[in-house]
């Protein structure tokens, strides 16, 4: 594998990201029924269900105009908090590589930046609220500074994606303070978070799909 | 799961094809899905915007109509509507006077609608949006998503509704709405759970003896859970929690539309007062008979009388229910000059009829 | 028994105390149970009066008001109400005009009716009853009490007492009603059965799967049960009972005043026919929410179309109910001018409330 | 015994009716819930609960006076169809023996035809559709053939007596065609009737009564 991930990877991960979240429905479901209200991974499947619809109109766009499209198309079809936070990531880590056809690792970096500084503003909230930012902003730090001390791609992601893991399990002795799972206040103690847990699912693809391991 | 329904992926489309063929004083969309008055818009007259997720009928479609919302979004059942929804309806009812966009407080109903303003901003129409957040079952906003909106905003759809048809500018409704909202609390509970048609069990269970204190409106988990009581001491319950919240304190986000941009504003509900008028809502979750409504209202009243607070206005039935679900919940809503002269003004939708 | 309830014993009082203390505009006696709307008699307007078992709310005490019903008697929960009820709201809302009983047709309703008439026609006061058989699940009237009534007792209760409120007279007042009655015919199915307090279990039983077609209004058995079928099949089995009712004859007892006796009529109401317009009633038996009564009128419409029969006015709500009992009931009336004109005309009651 | 029927009998009687029916009611709401909506025994107890306490102010008054403040008193008390007629059974016998302070047997004739004569022209009914009339006419029929024919007033009673007991079995295999039971047709079919059960426990108190085996 080169230092660059290409149009076509960006592609085959968002089409993987609509094959696993489908089979992964039932799971994330789950999850959220345990403190929320049990719809995240029909959410989610149906939101890159909409995204894996637009792509093939995409073959020809930029990556930022296909990581801008998939992000109208999650907040016009997921609903719920899910849907603009996550279509919001994804319209703003558009902003940061625009035009382009492939991307440097550092702008991946800058990708997640902008993505995650658009997930803060809408939801306002921050690590330790047990939300998806506890696997998104870890996951961030680990990629930016495996690559600011000279790792490859391919290990910086593997970096990420072992952060946002730990994150994901970090979310489940927390209290919730956001969304609906925090008007169980103690109640949601003992539960691993679903936001999250769909965050670092989709990293994992990234990762795979980078490193040639994901299904084409 | 009994219910009268089709396919449970038609529910949502079918149950609007119905509203459309009884309401023809409605035009209804279905892709994305949508309620509007006929003949908007209406010029001079800000649009009154609302929306959520379905099941809690009539609200908001029920509420389409003269003197109460130029349209409303109805998402899945108990999940908030896309933007796009609320973005296509604003682009069809919008008058120069702009859209006021009332947003019941979840993360999912904020945040969409909040993502809606952006886009409908970026179209040129004045867009304002303001938060309903009523439900004193939740206790703090510091550890929370706040309180939740709930029956309150049956209230300020009508109040604000009627301020809109008669020239209130967008600014206008916005601060008649906030003070509605700040004027209001709620309190509901729950005698059997309910069943969302794509789950197709209920959503939680109790026992032949056992009632959920403190519910919202989509059958999460209550405050707690008890032995069924007498309905004097559940009326009780809810309506001192109600009666003797005390100023209750949070910070809401609210579109900037010189600076296109959001802004915290610092709100403090004050608690009711002896010599206060309300307007009283007492509501059915949906499969409890308005017969028991009355048991519930007897005792509200008596409670109101001994602190001094006149109910001068009420009403009773099934306004913001939770699909089939047996329980009530409570608002009181302080009502001063203006908030009663906008709560008798004609209304005419599906749902809330008078003066025409 | 999960109710909103105090005691038992106590049920339908504390229900009417809540009536009364949410609506200062009506009249509630306790000993014996009777409402009335405050400032009758009203000279010169026939009164008209109803009444039957309690646990149909709103029916009938929902309908006292501006427009609608003088005065309600409610019975015990399904139990028709005793002669001094109407008795003594008769004496209490009669003018010189007279009083028009609207008596649904159940051997006790009409029983209790019949002997009030007496005593009221011995108090020198003019009084009328019509009979409501609309219910269209009982076949024959040779070998049966006749058919219920059930749901065209509300849109009769409408209209009639619009026709008062503008100066019919009693005979005037009478024969409309009779006419909307010959015009009118319901079907009504439950999805669930319904607990009479004072009995504090279900009155039937329904399997998850099962559904009861045919019944009345008072947990009563139906035509017949069967697996639940998809809302589309239910509405059409329901409404094409209505609609393709051949005529239906029977004879009714009336009260003759000028012979102080009753006499027997012969009635025939005609099937209904291609080019009819109709007024709709969609109701829920109770614990339905309304969001699947739309459903329910969007296969209606549907079928009223497909028969060149016009919807011209439609109400869709619970009307006219067993307690908490899930389920619903189509009723249609054919409507001429004279029954648009009145149904259009101005209410205000706790139930139904336009044009005011 | 002698051949009349004082004014002490009839109101030992009357409260008899009232203490029998409050021990019956389960059984009469019983039969009643088989083919009716289970209210015939409330009803009746309730109804003879206050003509109970209408008894103790009748002291002085005439058995028509006594006869018809107690068909008031089930008219405004018991609701239903039993009701009415029950009601008009009592004021209509009571025209029969007006201001009579005791009954002879032929009284007794006369005050049940006039009483029947008013449940038929209320309710409508004719024997052998399963009503109470199933229980009183062939009880009329009978003590007025035995009188006719001579039999003393304890044995026209007791006739009279059996042959409402016959009446009541013999609604058992009748279809239903009046009241609330005819809605169900052919199904009640195999049901006793509930309102012909209540007159044959009446009608076998005043027998007790009349033979002084009755409680005072
Ligand atoms: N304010 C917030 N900021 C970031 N993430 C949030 C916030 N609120 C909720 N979430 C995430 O959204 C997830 C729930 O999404 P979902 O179930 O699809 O929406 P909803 O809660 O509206 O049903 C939570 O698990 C959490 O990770
Ligand atoms: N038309 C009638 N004529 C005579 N008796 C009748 C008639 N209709 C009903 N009954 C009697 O009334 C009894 C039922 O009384 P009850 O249960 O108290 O009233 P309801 O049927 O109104 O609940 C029946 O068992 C029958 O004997
Ligand atoms: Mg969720
Ligand atoms: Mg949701
Ligand atoms: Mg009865
Ligand atoms: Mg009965």
């Amino acid at each position: 594998m080169s230092d660059v991930i290409t149009k076509a990877q960006v592609i085959t991960w968002l089409e993987n990201c609509a094959a696993l979240l489908e089979t992964q429905k039932a799971y994330l479901t789950e999850l959220d029924a345990a403190i929320g209200d049990g719809d995240h991974g029909l959410n989610m499947a149906r939101g890159f269900g909409k995204v894996k619809e637009k792509l093939p109109s995409m073959a020809d766009a930029s990556i930022g105009s296909i990581l801008n499209t998939s992000g109208m198309a999650l907040i016009s079809s997921v609903g719920g908090a899910s849907g603009p936070l996550y279509g919001t990531f994804f319209m703003r880590a558009s902003t940061a590589v625009q035009a382009r056809q492939e991307l440097e690792p550092m702008d991946l970096v800058k990708l997640m930046e902008q993505g995650i500084e658009g997930v803060v503003q809408r939801g306002r909230a921050e690590v330790g609220e047990k939300t998806m930012l506890d696997a998104l902003i870890p996951a961030l730090n680990a990629l930016k500074s495996q690559l600011e001390a000279g790792a490859g791609l391919s290990d910086a992601l593997d970096a990420c994606v072992a952060a946002a893991e730990a994150g994901v399990r970090s979310t489940i002795p927390l209290v919730a303070k956001k969304g609906r799972a925090s008007y169980l206040g103690e109640r949601s103690v003992g539960h691993q978070d679903p936001g999250a847990t769909s965050a670092t699912l989709i990293l994992g693809l990234l990762r795979d799909v980078v490193k040639g391991s994901g299904v084409s | 799961m009994k219910k009268l329904i089709n396919a449970v992926e038609n529910v949502l489309t079918e149950q609007l094809q119905g509203m459309a063929a009884a309401h023809p004083e409605l035009n209804i969309s279905l892709d994305p899905k949508y309620i509007t008055r006929v003949g908007a818009p209406f010029a001079g007259k800000v649009a009154i915007i609302s929306g959520g997720g379905s099941g809690h009928e009539p609200l908001h479609g029920g509420f389409v109509g003269h003197g109460m919302l130029t349209a409303a979004c109805p998402g899945e059942v108990f999940t908030s509507p896309t933007p796009d929804q609320m973005y296509e309806a604003a682009k069809a009812v919008a008058s120069d006077a702009g859209v006021l966009f009332i947003v019941k407080n979840y993360t999912g109903d904020v945040l969409n609608f909040e993502t809606a303003a952006e886009m409908v901003h970026s179209e040129g129409i004045k867009v304002q949006n303001v938060i309903v957040d009523d439900d004193v079952a939740v206790k703090d906003s510091l550890y929370t998503a706040g309180r939740r909106g709930v029956g309150t905003t049956v209230i300020l759809e009508k109040v604000v509704g009627a301020a809109a048809e008669e020239g209130y500018g967008l600014d206008a409704c916005a601060d008649l709405a906030r003070k509605v909202n700040s004027y209001g609390r709620s309190m509901g509970m729950a005698l059997t759970s309910c069943i969302v048609p794509a789950a197709g069990k209920p959503t939680f269970t109790l026992a032949e003896d056992e009632v959920e204190i403190g519910i919202g409106i989509h059958g999460e988990p209550g405050q707690y859970r008890e032995k069924l009581r007498p309905a004097d001491a559940i009326v009780e319950t809810l309506a001192l929690e109600i009666l003797d919240d005390g100023a209750y304190k949070r910070t809401l986000r609210e579109w900037d539309r010189e600076n296109a941009t959001w802004v915290e504003r610092d709100v403090i509900d004050e608690p009711f007062k002896a010599g206060d008028s309300v307007i009283a809502l007492v509501n059915s979750m949906g499969g409890t008979p308005v017969s028991e409504l009355y048991a519930v209202y007897r005792k509200l009243a008596e409670l109101c009388e001994a602190r001094d607070i006149t109910i001068a206005r009420k009403l009773v039935g099934p306004y913001i229910t939770s699909l089939e679900m047996q329980g009530f919940s409570i608002t009181l809503v302080k009502a001063d000059a203006e908030i009663l002269k906008f709560w008798d003004a004609p209304v005419s939708t599906p749902a809330l009829r008078w003066g025409v």
